[in-house]
């Protein structure tokens, strides 16, 4: 793999501010994202983990430009993305594209398949006429689906094709970043394989590089070259996947592997369980210094004075925490 | 039968005589000198009593008044009052009488029948602060003596004494009491009855007043006003047996024929006119012609049968009987007699030389009525006679009440219904309408003939050359036609058959002073 | 127990578990299923066509006018030459029960076209662009919902006057409001929908997403918000007729003719019934088969 | 809560402000004037009138006076009952108005969610059947339509109710009937189907989990939670309470301010007119306000602090 | 079969809703038992019947449109399908607790958790509001949540949803039911939260001696917990047996993809995961033979053909297939059934 850089993102913030009444004063604010820098290489899966809540979904989106930061720069090819007009973004669109997580929120239901996939060459103007019905027949194809179903509505499809009709979306227009939104976690476990396998042979056929978002560790250590575990809306530990199950630096990697059943009871009779205590706090008002320490084993005072800077802990292994 | 179950009401079950009746909706005030309506009017005639008071045959005849005394230029009236009490006791004085017709006169009090007392020697100028209220012509010269001066001989000037503008007001009690009028303990009245209770919207109760001085002849002890505002609502609780009577204005067209059928009815004269205005200042109503053939082109008689169904007379002349003229006995509309005829063929022809032979050609005219009341059935039926007989076709427009008063008075239509009530007993109430440019003429029509006869008519203290002038204005007016009389009112109204005594007047006022219950 | 052994022969599939048995089938097609189970919405629809066909080919069929009079046969009690009688201008209250079910139906129609533009158009900026603008609007809109739309009707009517065309206007004027207020709800809804986020992200443009995205999934809400708004509005211009700012006679509405009627009852009740039961039907019409939309629209219901 | 209470107090100023500004307009926008009548009057008694009301003011300043007047809580002299003002109005009306109505509201609250509860147990059985086609009836029958035919076929030819009138407890029968009519009706029909959707909540079948009998189920569990969309129908239901009245009191004759509603436009008579739509308008925003609040009470996720929860 | 042992025993148990379309055939012929004092997991994907066999123990099926339309459910002695259902009321929340899904939605949103606890006691102890005040504290306590005085007087919209999942779980074990019915209690839930309830329910299961069903679609979920699990598929049981048998040598094809298509995080190998191809069928036309011979690697004539027989491999544990058949090639068996 070579070291080429697609896509780096600095220090990446993102906060919503709540509805505010007619006379409050002081505004309060969602802090979904709170400074997350990483670099995302060409033909890599990188894995984004964490727990519901912790500002995957707002990080992936802000991303793409759904929703405008708060501050930080997102750099696609080494130009900030964010100092571009519609028109400069239109033609980002086409390298960067999403797939999301609900197959059933995320296809119109007023729409048939085929016109789902082939809005975007509409908008692009990338084929007409008959043209842009083979296109969807050859878009339908790659993702295993019948040609012959473009005729349909998404009502008619299984989770599972779903899934796949919202993958040939986001290839209809050639791209080269996917953001991946949890595009499992809706799914049985016996679909699952089928999208991630896919996944798989698409990015090899392809060449694609996918931001690869979940919360099912397993899935993403899986399909991942390396992975960032989040936390209330920072980055907490950022290794190569083998590392981090190896050699989970940070306390809070370390519970969420461990939190993870084996299908095994062999392992699982003798496996120890390190139980997080209690939950998330809220990221209206996130606890000072490290997120991580009301919930921490490890928590000392200095845990709750300064916030961690993710530094490099050995061979490409960056961690946010003062006990390490 | 209607009204067969009488129900323990308290309607006349016991020897006590009272009667309940519907005269309309809530008086918009009782202060004689401040209303104008005819429900007000009805409540006023029963609570109050004037200098004169109208028999049964509409003449004045002497109430407070013990004598009037009129000069020979018919210009100043002496009045001695006899000695009669308001309903607090307080003595009936002439300056009783000055007080509140200065009030009606004050411009600041911005009363709206003012102009009734407009015959007064300045009372006009008064009112439009262009005289002193010392030059108005009301003198006190004792307290049962009052002199009055009027601006021009008015031969009707007793009959007006009669009407609620002239009633006196207890001149002690207002000043004390200055919203006296609102409240039954403070309402001070003279007449057949005073106020007990007042329930706004609801119903007002009178019971005889022992003041009265008349109080010998008052039989009911006890009078009450429902204040209903719809008439449908008013009749059904009338044949519950709710009511003992509901007044004109709120008995529904559609009920006529079963009432008439069960005997309920009574009808008696009104001095009201229905017409259609014509505006002539469009084409093509600006001809005669035309004018003439829209009215000769209609079935009065069918259209009252069918339509209006409360016994109207067809108007084929302008002013309604009931009016006496100079000669005794007879009415101003005997002398008159039939102004015109219906006749098709002539209709035909007339619009035939207007240039529309069968219509043809004729622009589409529109009716303007007012929404409120019973108008769009006859302007259907009316649209329906001309579409058949002439063939022309005429649209409909109705408007609210307001709305349709303003385009009537703004010339902003082509010919809309309208109705004319007298104010007073005399034919000049209806003829003074029609001068030029009179505010209520709403034709557009002038004519120099017809004004110099109105003019001649008001000058004049002869009521027979009064009389003579009028006759030809009319005949002016229908010749030219800027209307198209209808009919002459009725005043139709329900009252059971054991009720007696009540006196309907011809301008819709309802008088219960010698009002009995039989058994 | 034995079995051929043939029976245990691999079985060639090539999976086409892909296949999709059912048939294929619009959520239009899926609606009208739906709706179709519906008895009472289905009957609703009937009723409506019938009356609808009445009033619009009844016309045609009756041998009289609903404007021309008969003073020669007033007031008559329905029998066979005149069902439900005649009215006090000797016309035949079937023909102009007809025409009246016409005019009402139009009303019904032709205010809710007109509340539906304003309602889309407003509710759809309100919602789809937001921020105080979306505040601004509300307050509008909180305004007018303060105000008894009843007053505000009778206040319109008198100063534009009456007449068809200013009813349609005046009904659209005041019953936009919540139709505004349904389609900004719904497209709040929709606008953090996936897929209208999947649109953006392949650089959909504003209008497209409204017109292609919000506006059709909005559609069922918006057909069910009409289907009972019509009704609405024929009543409403049966209040307005019964206050005497109806429609213009010799024009007719249901509601002109209940409210004619009523004056009648005592003496002649067939010309209340008659019209009073139509709008009652027309009503039940409407109103079943808007509760059979709601449900057939119902996303609950959907799997 | 407090500072909730005070802002929505502020944007309901705001929007009472708004209401007075617009029928403002309105009004002077109609054609033809308080005291234009059938027979025309002089032009001097014309200009006394105009003067005595004001009504020669230039129309910013007729607007300012009238804010002041409203800012002190007077609503002015009514043009058309002399002597009498606004306030004299309402304080003569409104107590029949709100005994009426509020009898009504009972009527209809308990008839609705009776019946709406019975139809929902019931589905699909005869008692839904009958609860549906009733309040089916009561959304399609013009209120005059009802109204005049209570009054006639039960007032009149039954002799049970008197056809007119105030005073008696007799005489609320019928109006309040056909006042509830159409939101019993409404009420029935949101509670049947709320109740429907409750029932078939997760915590129900928690609830039944937990080995409790049926009534209590209903009672205890789904009731409250069904009656939550009701509430949220409270505010068109006032409205309609309040503007059903013309109707019912203009048929049976019932001294309320409901008749002011419509009669006033008719004689414009404009303090009566911006009264009444003021005193509307202040109920509604009122009422919608303890609406809002008596959401919290029935759904304590709701928080008096920002915007409604529903 | 009758083993007087048995807590519950569930015989040839069909459920069926009756739908528009037809009837869905939820659940045909269920039978299964479960013990004393054992967690006994189900297992399957989304729409196999997992929820509809539970709740038609408790019978809460949704009546219409569903109904129980065969088999026994032997339950300390009585036939639950039989009882009325005011003697089964009499039943749950006392001998029978349930845990649902979806802890957001499973509390009632206008009640105190203190109300929603006392009022099962109230029902079947008869006991007074205090004592049952004390009691519910002294479960909410036991179930790990701290103050819980305090919290007993809160709605349930005050707590997380993990904390309300300890809420669901101390109201059913407040009668000392004799079986907890568990249906996807963590689905809803993060993996650390999930962690935490897992732990509290092994805890509980030392603690009191109650049996519990626990019903998951996460093979790893029961690996730690149950001793016996049912693999469910297409409304049918395709597959019982202890942990072992299931996980050290499923029978049956559906049971080896699920091992085999899900990666486990111990596995360091990047090899590609075996997915099973298609769709479950569907339940309105369920197909003649076995559910999962369109889906089915293995599938031969025959099971398109014919329903499969339950086979008994060894004591305890069986499972539906015809290749288990005597007949049936065990080449394709041996060879391709790989696991171990
Ligand atoms: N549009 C928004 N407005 C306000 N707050 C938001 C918005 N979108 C997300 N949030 C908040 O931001 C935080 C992060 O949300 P986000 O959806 O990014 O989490 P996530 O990690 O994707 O969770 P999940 O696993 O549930 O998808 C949450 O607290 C969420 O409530
Ligand atoms: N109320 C209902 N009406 C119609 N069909 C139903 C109903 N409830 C369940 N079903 C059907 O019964 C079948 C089994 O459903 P069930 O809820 O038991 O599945 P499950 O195994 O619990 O799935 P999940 O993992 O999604 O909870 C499904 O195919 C479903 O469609
Ligand atoms: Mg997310
Ligand atoms: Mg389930």
């Amino acid at each position: 793999m070579k070291n080429e850089v697609i896509l780096e993102v600095e220090n990446l913030v993102k906060h919503f501010p709540l509805e505010a009444g007619f006379f409050s004063s002081n505004q309060k604010k969602v802090h979904a994202v709170n400074g997350i820098s990483f670099q995302l290489n060409k033909g890599e899966t990188l894995g984004v983990v964490g727990e519901s809540g912790c500002g995957k979904s707002t990080a992936g989106r802000t991303i793409i430009r759904l929703y405008e930061p708060t501050s930080g720069v997102i750099k696609y090819q080494g130009k900030n993305i964010l100092d571009y007009n519609a028109r400069e973004m239109l033609a980002v669109r086409r390298d960067i594209q999403m797939i999301f997580q609900d197959p059933y929120a995320s296809l119109n239901p007023r729409m048939t398949v085929g016109d789902i996939i082939g809005e975007a060459l509409d908008i692009h103007h990338l084929a007409r006429g008959q043209k842009r019905t083979d296109r969807i027949y050859e878009l339908l194809e790659t993702v295993g689906l019948n040609p012959e179903h473009a005729n349909r509505f998404p009502h008619e499809f299984s989770g599972g094709q779903r899934q796949r009709i919202g993958i040939a979306r986001s290839l209809s227009v050639n791209p080269k970043l996917i953001i991946c939104d949890e595009p499992i976690s809706a799914l049985d476990v016996s679909i699952q394989a089928q999208i991630v396998n896919m996944l798989e042979e698409l990015q090899e056929k392809l060449g694609l590089t996918y931001l690869f978002i979940a919360h099912d560790l397993s899935m993403v250590k899986h399909i991942s070259h390396r992975i960032a575990v989040m936390y209330l809306g920072r980055i907490v530990e950022l290794t190569d996947s083998f590392t981090l199950y190896e050699k989970p630096l940070h306390p809070y990697t370390q519970a969420l592997l461990s939190a993870i059943p084996i299908p095994d009871p062999d392992i699982e009779a003798t496996r120890q369980h390190q139980v997080l205590k209690g939950t998330v706090p809220s990221p209206i008002d996130p606890p000072s210094g490290c997120y991580f320490r009301t919930r921490c084993p490890k928590a000392k005072e200095v845990c709750s004075l300064s916030t961690p800077e993710l530094i490099e802990r050995g061979n490409n292994h960056l961690v946010a925490c003062h006990c390490v | 039968g209607c009204g067969t179950t009488n129900p323990s009401a308290g309607t006349s079950s016991s020897n006590e005589m009272k009667v309940s009746y519907a005269p309309g909706s809530e008086p918009k005030t009782l202060d004689p000198q401040m209303s104008n309506g005819i429900p007000e009017a009805i409540m006023e005639l029963n609570l109050f009593e004037g200098l004169m008071r109208l028999d049964k045959d509409s003449n004045p005849q002497n109430a407070i008044a013990d004598s009037i005394e009129v000069s020979p230029d018919g210009l100043k009236y002496t009045i001695k009052l006899k000695d009669t009490k308001w309903s607090n006791g307080d003595p009936v004085t002439a300056d009783d009488f000055k007080f509140a017709w200065m009030h009606a006169l004050d411009p600041a009090a911005a009363a709206e029948y003012a102009y009734q007392l407009f015959y007064i020697k300045n009372g006009e100028a008064y009112n439009s602060n262009n005289a002193k209220a010392e030059d108005v012509g009301i003198k006190v010269v004792d307290p049962k003596t009052l002199e009055i001066t009027l601006e021009s001989p008015t031969p009707y000037f007793k009959s007006l004494l009669a009407f609620p503008t002239y009633y006196p007001v207890d001149k002690k009690n207002v000043e004390a009491n200055p919203k006296w009028n609102l409240q039954p303990e403070t309402f001070v009245s003279n007449g057949p009855f005073k106020m007990q209770s007042w329930s706004h919207n609801d119903k007002l109760v009178l019971v005889k007043n022992p003041n009265y001085w008349d109080a010998d002849s008052v039989k009911l002890s006890e009078l009450t006003f429902n204040l209903v505002s719809d008439g449908k609502a008013a009749l059904t609780a009338f044949e519950a047996g709710q009511l003992d009577g509901v007044d004109q204005s709120d008995v529904p067209i559609s009920d006529l024929d079963r009432l008439k059928q069960a005997g309920s009815l009574k009808t008696t004269p009104y001095l009201g006119t229905y017409f259609y205005r014509f505006n002539v200042t469009k084409k093509p109503l600006d001809n005669p012609k035309v004018r003439q053939a829209l009215s000769l082109a209609i079935n009065r008689q069918a259209l009252i049968d069918n339509v209006f169904k409360g016994g109207q007379i067809p108007a084929l002349g302008y002013v309604p009987g009931g009016i006496p003229d100079a000669e005794n006995g007879k009415t101003f509309r005997d002398i008159g007699g039939e102004l015109f005829k219906e006749d098709l063929a002539k209709a035909k022809q007339l619009l035939a030389e207007a240039g529309y032979p069968d219509g043809k050609n004729f622009p589409e005219l529109t009716i303007l009525y007012n929404t409120n009341g019973s108008h769009q059935l006859p302007a259907q039926a009316i649209q329906d006679m001309w579409a058949k007989n002439l063939g022309i076709n005429v649209k409909l427009l109705g408007q609210e009440w307001k709305v349709y008063q303003r385009s009537e008075q703004d010339l902003q239509y082509d010919i809309a219904r309208a109705g004319w009530i007298g104010d007073y007993i005399d034919p000049m109430t209806f003829m003074d309408m029609f001068v030029t440019n009179g505010g209520n003429n709403q034709t557009g029509w002038s004519n120099a003939d017809y004004d110099k006869d109105i003019q001649t008519a008001k000058q004049s203290g002869d009521q027979k050359a009064r009389m003579q002038a009028m006759h030809e204005a009319e005949e002016v007016l229908i010749n030219e036609m800027p209307i198209m009389p209808i009919y002459y009112y009725t005043n139709y109204y329900v009252l059971k058959d054991n009720i007696k005594g009540v006196i309907q007047l011809p301008l819709g006022f309802t008088d219960f002073k010698y009002a009995t219950v039989e058994k | 127990m034995s079995i051929p052994v043939d029976s245990f022969s691999p079985l060639q599939h090539g999976f086409k578990a892909e296949a999709i048995n059912r048939p294929s089938t619009t959520l239009w097609q899926d609606a009208w299923r739906r709706f179709r189970k519906n008895p009472l919405a289905m009957g609703g629809l009937a009723v409506l066509t019938l009356i609808i066909l009445f009033a619009i080919f009844g016309p045609f069929f009756s041998h009289f006018d609903y404007k021309t009079n008969n003073l020669m046969a007033t007031n008559q009690y329905p029998d066979w030459i005149h069902p439900f009688g005649t009215d006090e201008l000797g016309r035949d209250i079937l023909t102009r029960a007809m025409f009246g079910a016409r005019i009402s139906l139009l009303i019904g129609f032709g205010s809710v076209a007109i509340n539906l533009t304003i309602g889309i158009f407003y509710g759809g900026i309100s919602g789809y662009i937001g921020g105080w603008l979306d505040n601004l609007m509300q307050r509008i809109i909180d305004t007018i919902y303060s105000i008894p739309d009843l007053l505000y009707v009778i206040l319109l009517m008198v100063t534009f006057g009456s007449g068809l065309r200013n009813i349609f206007i005046v009904l659209g004027l005041v019953n936009w409001v919540p139709m505004a207020r349904i389609v900004r709800g719904q497209i709040l809804a929709l606008r953090e929908q996936e897929f209208v986020l999947a649109a953006r992200t392949l650089g959909a443009s504003t209008p497209r997403i409204l017109i292609k995205h919000l506006l059709p999934n909005s559609i069922g809400q918006i057909i069910i918000v009409s289907a009972l708004q019509i009704p609405a509005a024929i009543f409403m211009e049966s209040f307005l007729s019964f206050i005497g700012l109806g429609v213009q006679a010799p024009l007719v509405s249901l509601g002109s003719m209940a409210s004619d009627g009523r004056m009648n009852i005592p003496s002649y009740p067939y010309s209340l019934i008659f019209p009073a039961a139509m709008i009652a039907l027309l009503m039940l019409a409407f109103n079943f088969v808007g509760d059979g939309l709601r449900d057939a629209f119902d996303p609950k219901m959907r799997k | 809560m407090a500072r909730y209470l005070l802002g929505r107090i502020a944007s309901a100023l705001l929007v009472i402000w708004l209401v007075i500004t617009l029928t403002f307009l309105l009004m002077h926008a109609i054609p033809g004037g308080p005291f234009s009548s059938e027979k025309v009057l002089p032009p001097a008694i014309m200009a006394n009138i105009n003067q005595r009301y004001h009504l020669d003011d230039p129309l910013s300043k007729q607007y300012f006076d009238y804010l002041k007047n409203i800012a002190h809580f007077n609503f002015g002299p009514t043009f058309r009952y002399e002597g009498r003002t606004v306030n004299d109005l309402f304080k003569e009306g409104l107590p029949k108005t709100i005994e009426l109505g509020f009898i009504a509201t009972v009527l209809a609250l308990a008839g609705g969610t009776i019946m709406g509860i019975i139809a929902a147990l019931k589905q699909n059985k005869t008692p839904d059947y009958i609860a549906t086609f009733m309040a089916t009836i009561g959304v399609s029958v013009p209120s005059f339509v009802l109204a005049t035919f209570l009054q006639y076929f039960v007032g009149f030819k039954t002799h049970w109710f008197p056809p007119i009138g105030w005073g008696e407890v007799k005489n609320l029968v019928l109006p309040a009937l056909a006042l509830s009519a159409y939101p019993i009706a409404q009420i029935t029909r949101l509670t049947r189907s709320s109740m429907l959707d409750v029932l078939n909540q997760d915590y129900i079948r928690t609830a039944k989990s937990k080995g409790l009998p049926g009534y209590i189920i209903v009672i205890r569990h789904a009731l409250r939670n069904a009656l939550i969309p009701v509430v949220t129908f409270m505010g068109p239901f006032f409205a309609y309470i309040l503007t059903g009245n013309f109707v019912v009191e203009f048929v049976f004759n019932i001294p309320g301010i409901g008749q002011f509603f419509v009669t006033s436009i008719g004689n414009r008579d404009y303090p009566v007119i911006m009264g009444t739509t003021i005193l509307f308008a202040t109920l509604l925003v009122t009422f919608n306000l303890l609406v809002d609040i008596l959401y919290t009470v029935l759904d304590p996720r709701i928080k008096l602090t920002g915007r409604k929860g529903a | 079969m009758q083993h007087l042992q048995h807590l519950l025993e569930v015989d040839n148990l069909s459920t069926s809703f009756f739908t528009y379309a037809g009837e869905v055939r939820a659940v045909s012929g269920v039978s299964f038992h479960v013990d004393e004092g054992e967690a006994l997991g189900i297992v399957g994907e989304s729409g196999c019947g997992k929820s509809v066999t539970v709740q038609s123990v408790m019978r809460l099926i949704p009546n219409p449109p569903g109904k129980i339309v065969g088999g026994q459910i032997r339950f300390l002695g009585q036939d639950l399908v039989k009882l009325s259902e005011k003697q089964m009321t009499e039943i749950r929340g006392k001998s029978m607790g349930m845990i649902f899904q979806d802890p957001m939605t499973s509390l009632n949103p206008v009640l105190t958790i203190g109300r929603q606890m006392t009022e099962v006691l109230q029902r079947h102890e008869g006991i007074g509001k205090q004592e049952a005040m004390e009691r519910a504290e002294k479960y909410l306590e036991m179930v790990g949540i701290p103050n819980a005085k305090r919290r007993l007087k809160q709605y349930p919209h005050e707590f997380s949803g993990g904390m309300r999942q300890r809420v669901m779980i101390a109201l059913a074990l407040l009668c000392n039911p004799k079986l907890l019915i568990a249906d996807e209690p963590t689905t809803a839930l993060d993996v650390t939260i999930q962690a935490q309830i897992l732990e509290l329910m092994k805890d509980l299961k030392q603690k009191i001696n109650t049996s519990i069903i626990l019903i998951t679609h996460d093979l790893g979920v029961v690996a730690g917990l149950c001793s016996r699990i049912i693999v469910m598929y297409g409304g049918k049981i395709v597959e019982s047996g202890t942990v072992h048998d299931i996980f050290k040598s499923p029978q049956h094809p559906y049971t080896w993809g699920l091992l085999k298509s899900v990666p486990r995080l111990d596995d360091q190998s990047r090899t590609k995961l075996l997915p099973i191809n298609g769709t479950p069928p569907d339940l309105l036309q369920p197909p003649v033979g076995c559910g999962f011979t369109a889906r089915c690697s293995y599938a031969m004539k025959i099971c398109a053909e014919k329903p499969p027989e339950v086979t008994e491999i060894c004591p305890g544990h069986q499972a539906a297939c015809w290749l288990l058949h005597h007949q049936a090639p065990k080449n394709a068996f041996s060879a391709k059934g790989g696991v171990e």
